[in-house]
């Protein structure tokens, strides 16, 4: 139960409204500051959770793209939607679903936010709006499409956002969702997570025009890039695109240049790429570029920081006990949810 | 009390458009996509005069981009809509497949129960036409593996209408399968015809010797070779599945605990079908019952070739059943 | 076996080699008028036997469109190969697949280029390295890419020329193909025959950008666009193609804009388009245009003209009777071609 | 002639390996692609270090585009190439259904014989590795359903190795599935193993109360039960089907001329599956021979849940084989 309280204040402090123009104030800095590195944090304790076989299956890891989950999902009202892949733990904490339910998911208990039934990969949660958690690459495309397109017929003036890898851009689906999204006028933003490859293979192996961006003209897409690893200059590109959409009620597409610091999953030997390029990256580090900068500014402070690691433990404790103490579906109940249940009184 | 029931004379392709039409009339909900449904009238005539009704937006027509409004009818779906997608042919959904079977039928139960995906999907299927092999799939007993859809494959006119309505009431993903070979097929229909029952298989004939197992098309073949073989005294009992997943085993055990011997036609291919499917429920259920072990009369396993003799002979045939059905009830094991 | 002798002569006029510029002699305007005219007659006969139930399923015609296929495949070298569409008759003939063994795969004859089991949608012929007769849209794309790719793997410089219309732009598969034949730099000549209509969806109905060619920059593919009811435009633009694919063994993009003159099929109403759009069109019937230029110019003359009706009406009337007096293949032999069959001798 | 068989401990994952790279070496014609092959040495390390000896043209790396590598496989093999095609799991391969389905497995007859298509598809199947709803499929059964493709479903070391050179040289579509599972067993292999016959089921071991009839994992789950069940006096005879389409009929109909008894174990779902096509097949030719009606246990009728406990329970385990062959064995009919 202290797992769903902290869910509160973590609730509470996520919604941030975006601030145009990168400008920033000290509660605003110290919020996404304490979002990226809950998300860092949440995210090697799993890590650490994996090797203990606490959680099994895919664990992918959002490490060094942090700035691009915590630029971009604040922007959004509750009512709007949200579609993920299955590198979701940072959308999911953004976005406000409890630590401990995530961590619990990951768990297999059905205290988790999809019952134990998704597992990491899987991360959904009803009440924002957040639907998943998808597994296969590209998926999302046309679920986000239908989600804008049902809000539009009944009159809602939701956004519907939704996140991605680079590698998904190959997919047909890409092709075909960005194309209806246009020819629909819905309003979508697109958000291309660039992190340079898909598990080993490197954007420029897999793609002959690398300048994702780019692409967008074939759909007359209003599109944009920024750099991903700051998070302020998310932050404000996300600004430009939802007031973009809000206004014109067409999808936007911002593709965000990051960079994953671990391995695409937590089997992966990183034959593909040099160390020296991760070392490199990780100069770019988003927890560090932005509190260096922060610091510079007086936003924040070294006691800030102190308070904010300190708060950031306890909520990953917490969520690791509320896991841990979390309890196993009944096997009689296996197959649930494979058709709904009658409601009650029917 | 007894009201005169009005009827009126109509096709199968026009008791699809009434069902259709009155979905769109009855909840604001509900809207129909797919490629052509708008301005082509449909590609089989089914939606003609829809767009004209209710405008672009409920009658919408998509690019050729199957996998994407299919998907696309998924999240709609989520947000409370109610969308009739209908995917032009069976042919074509392998295309969507993946968002049939990685997102429409898995979603509520990865979700752990939270999100319920209310999509009707329609699509014509089978074949006889003179298509050719990628024109002429006959792929409902295949869909009916997945769990997590229903599968439905309205026969008679009155199921072609009735079968839409509690398919759009469903929370979960339902797929209608027409053949095309029906639309034109001409008959009688209340002029407030009522919903079905889709859990329930419905015996289209009654009789005491063999019971013939089928849906689709294949109804209407083993009716007709019924009444042939009614004329040298075989009695027998048709059963038409309507609902392939999930199945109602209830009725067609109960048949065969009458008749003994069962008799499945399928236009499906043979190996791992529906029809191997239910002779292997009547073996685990009925085993003691059965006089004479199951037999199937199923599609050739050939992609459908264009000549039509090489067709006919590749889809069950009415003169196949007769004498598959003597050969039963002669045979004593 | 009269019909098969047509086609010798057939073969010998197919491969008119392209010249460059637009230049033409009289034999040559000669051939392309017949090759157009053989096209249009071949089809209209087509049309009257379907009306009386010899040919039946679907039939797609190509009526309005010939200077495409007339002004493109004559350029093709015999080791190229081409992949078609469902409304392909036009290609197989320009080809150099005989107007009977058409003519038979549209009874169901076992004397067809396709033993009767394909049909009009699916012409195939080994020879001429004709793959089809593709009957599911952008089904074409992949198959392209791989014949491409195959024959780069062996050293082989051929081209892959792949047709296909403005509809099967949306779906994935235009989009994965367009990147791995650009990825891979393949020698493929993408021939878009944008006649306007997808069946009944007009273009400015199913894409966001009307403008086919443009969109092939998202993948660095040189891409063009030209009058398809010109005969010699086509062939000029296609003159270019080739040169530019066999110079640099990278792929082309060529967007014919033309119209068809019939229904989509034999099954259509034609509820989408006004009867004076298609009058129209009608005035730029490619074949009219380019009588009346060449005539104008010298290179064709009324007599010419009569000539030319006289013999293509000859070969479609032993394409018929070919047909006529083809076989059909015995019941017994159904389940062959599911397997291939072991080679004699094994 | 006794000559010493020389033998190598490896893995089914270094088995699949060496049987890639000595068909690389052997024929020019051969290449292998797909996501991740190349650079990042196979998804589940099965193409490690081929890049390196074979060059990126040989062992190519694809982007996320499973419709089109796929369909250029087909094409290439068109051309004379000899493609391995690895579609990194069974669960993405939906994406390229249509050119499985509407060209691979139909060009041959449309064409009218003149086109086979020598292309190899690799993929990788199975539940049991917590990876939930979308990365857990077992389609192999499914998949053979259709006519035109063979089904390949290697369970040992020997298969894994050997099933790989009679599929290249097979002319026509062959769809090899590895079931992930089997990667990190252990055992012997001959220096220079040979290849198997593809058409045949391999009786693995051998009994007279009862066969099981199996495949890919269940097999090892079934050889477990088998020795659990002979310590108590069963005789179970186990049959590796090996290849699913076509279906060898004649081993386990041989077998079950012995036994009197059959229970299929299948990890795919229960309905319209290759467990129900073999219990129909065995009603349709083996009816009297029959003690007992054929069982089946197959996976259970979900997508598969993330938690450990639900996935176990949803997949089948040696346990409930032990039960239930106890159970067909006492049970008098
Ligand atoms: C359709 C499909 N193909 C392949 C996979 C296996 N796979 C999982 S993640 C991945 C790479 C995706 O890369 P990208 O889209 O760039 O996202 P990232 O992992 O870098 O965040 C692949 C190939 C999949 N899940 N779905
Ligand atoms: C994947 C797929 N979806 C739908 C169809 C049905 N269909 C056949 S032709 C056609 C229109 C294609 O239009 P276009 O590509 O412009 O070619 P055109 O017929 O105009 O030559 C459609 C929707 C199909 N054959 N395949
Ligand atoms: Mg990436
Ligand atoms: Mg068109």
């Amino acid at each position: 139960m202290t797992a769903s309280k902290k869910t509160k204040t973590n609730k509470e402090k996520k919604r941030t409204p975006g601030k145009a123009n990168g400008s920033i104030d000290k509660e605003r800095a110290r919020d996404l500051y304490r979002m990226m590195l809950l998300i860092r944090n949440f995210e090697n304790k799993s890590a650490e959770l994996y090797t203990q076989e606490k959680i099994r299956g895919f664990l992918h890891l959002y490490n060094g793209e942090e700035a691009v989950a915590v630029g971009t999902i604040p922007h959004l009202s509750e009512e709007d939607n949200l579609v993920g892949t299955y590198r979701e733990h940072a959308h999911a904490l953004t976005r406000g679903i409890s630590a401990g339910s995530i961590m619990a998911e990951m768990y297999g208990k059905q205290e988790g936010c999809s019952r134990g039934r998704g597992g990491s990969m899987h991360l959904f949660d009803k009440k924002t709006n957040f639907y998943g958690g998808n597994a296969i690459v590209g998926g999302g495309f046309p679920l986000a499409v239908g989600l804008a397109l049902g809000d539009v017929m009944q009159g809602k003036d939701n956004i519907t956002c939704c996140f991605f890898g680079e590698g998904a851009v190959a997919e047909g689906e890409f092709h075909e969702s960005m194309n209806l999204a246009s020819l629909w006028k819905l309003p979508l933003i697109f958000i291309c997570e660039n992190n340079l490859y898909a598990m080993g293979t490197a954007l420029g192996r897999s793609e002959a025009v690398t300048d994702i961006s780019r692409k967008l003209d074939s759909y007359n897409i209003k599109a944009d890039w920024v750099d991903g690893m700051d998070v302020l200059a998310v932050d404000k590109a996300m600004t430009e695109a939802v007031k973009y959409v809000r206004e014109f009620r067409k999808p936007y597409f911002l593709e965000a240049r990051t960079y994953r610091f671990r391995a695409h999953s937590m089997f992966d030997a990183e034959l593909y790429r040099e160390k020296k390029e991760v070392e490199e990256w990780k100069k770019k580090d988003p927890l560090v570029l932005f509190y260096k900068r922060m610091k510079k500014q007086g936003l924040l402070t070294e006691k800030d920081k102190e308070k904010i690691a300190m708060e950031v433990d306890m909520i990953v404790k917490e969520a690791v006990e509320f896991a841990e103490q979390g309890t196993w579906e009944p096997v009689e109940d296996l197959t649930r949810f494979v058709y709904s249940e009658p409601e009650e009184g029917e | 009390m007894e009201a005169k029931v009005k009827t009126t004379s109509t096709t199968y392709r026009g008791a699809v458009r009434q069902a259709i039409r009155q979905a769109l009339l009855d909840d604001e909900r509900v809207f129909i996509m797919g490629e052509d449904v708008g301005m082509y009238g449909g590609c089989f005539a089914v939606t003609k005069g829809l767009i004209d009704e209710f405008g672009p937006d409920r009658v919408r027509d998509t690019p050729l981009s199957e996998s994407s409004f299919v998907g696309a009818g998924i999240g709609a779906a989520l947000t409370g809509m109610r969308p009739i997608v209908e995917i032009m042919t069976v042919n074509f959904s392998m295309l969507a497949l993946d968002q049939i079977l990685n997102t429409a039928a898995t979603l509520l139960h990865m979700s752990g129960g939270q999100f319920n995906v209310p999509l009707v999907i329609r699509t014509t299927s089978g074949g006889g036409k003179q298509l050719a092999a990628q024109h002429s799939h006959a792929l409902e007993g295949w869909y009916a593996h997945i769990p997590g859809i229903k599968v439905l494959s309205p026969a008679t006119m009155e199921d072609a209408y009735g079968m839409l309505k509690p398919a759009l009431e469903d929370p979960d993903p339902v797929f209608i399968f027409e053949n095309s070979l029906l639309y034109n097929s001409t008959g009688e229909l209340l002029s407030h015809p009522e919903s079905v029952d889709i859990d329930k298989a419905k015996i289209r004939r009654e009789g005491r010797d063999i019971t013939i197992i089928t849906y689709s098309i294949s109804l209407l073949k083993s009716l007709e070779a019924a009444k042939e073989l009614a004329k040298e005294g075989i009695e027998v009992e048709v059963i038409d599945l309507r609902t392939l997943r999930p199945l109602d085993d209830d009725t067609y055990l109960q048949s065969i605990a009458k008749t003994h011997r069962a008799l499945i036609v399928d236009e499906g291919w043979r190996s791992g079908s529906i029809s191997s499917e239910i002779a292997t429920r009547i073996m685990e259920n009925a085993f003691y019952e059965l006089d004479w072990p199951v037999q199937r009369i199923c599609r050739e396993e050939v992609p459908i070739p264009y000549a039509k003799h090489l067709e006919e002979a590749a889809l069950p045939q009415t003169k196949q059943i007769i004498e598959k059905v003597k050969e039963m009830v002669n045979a004593h094991g």
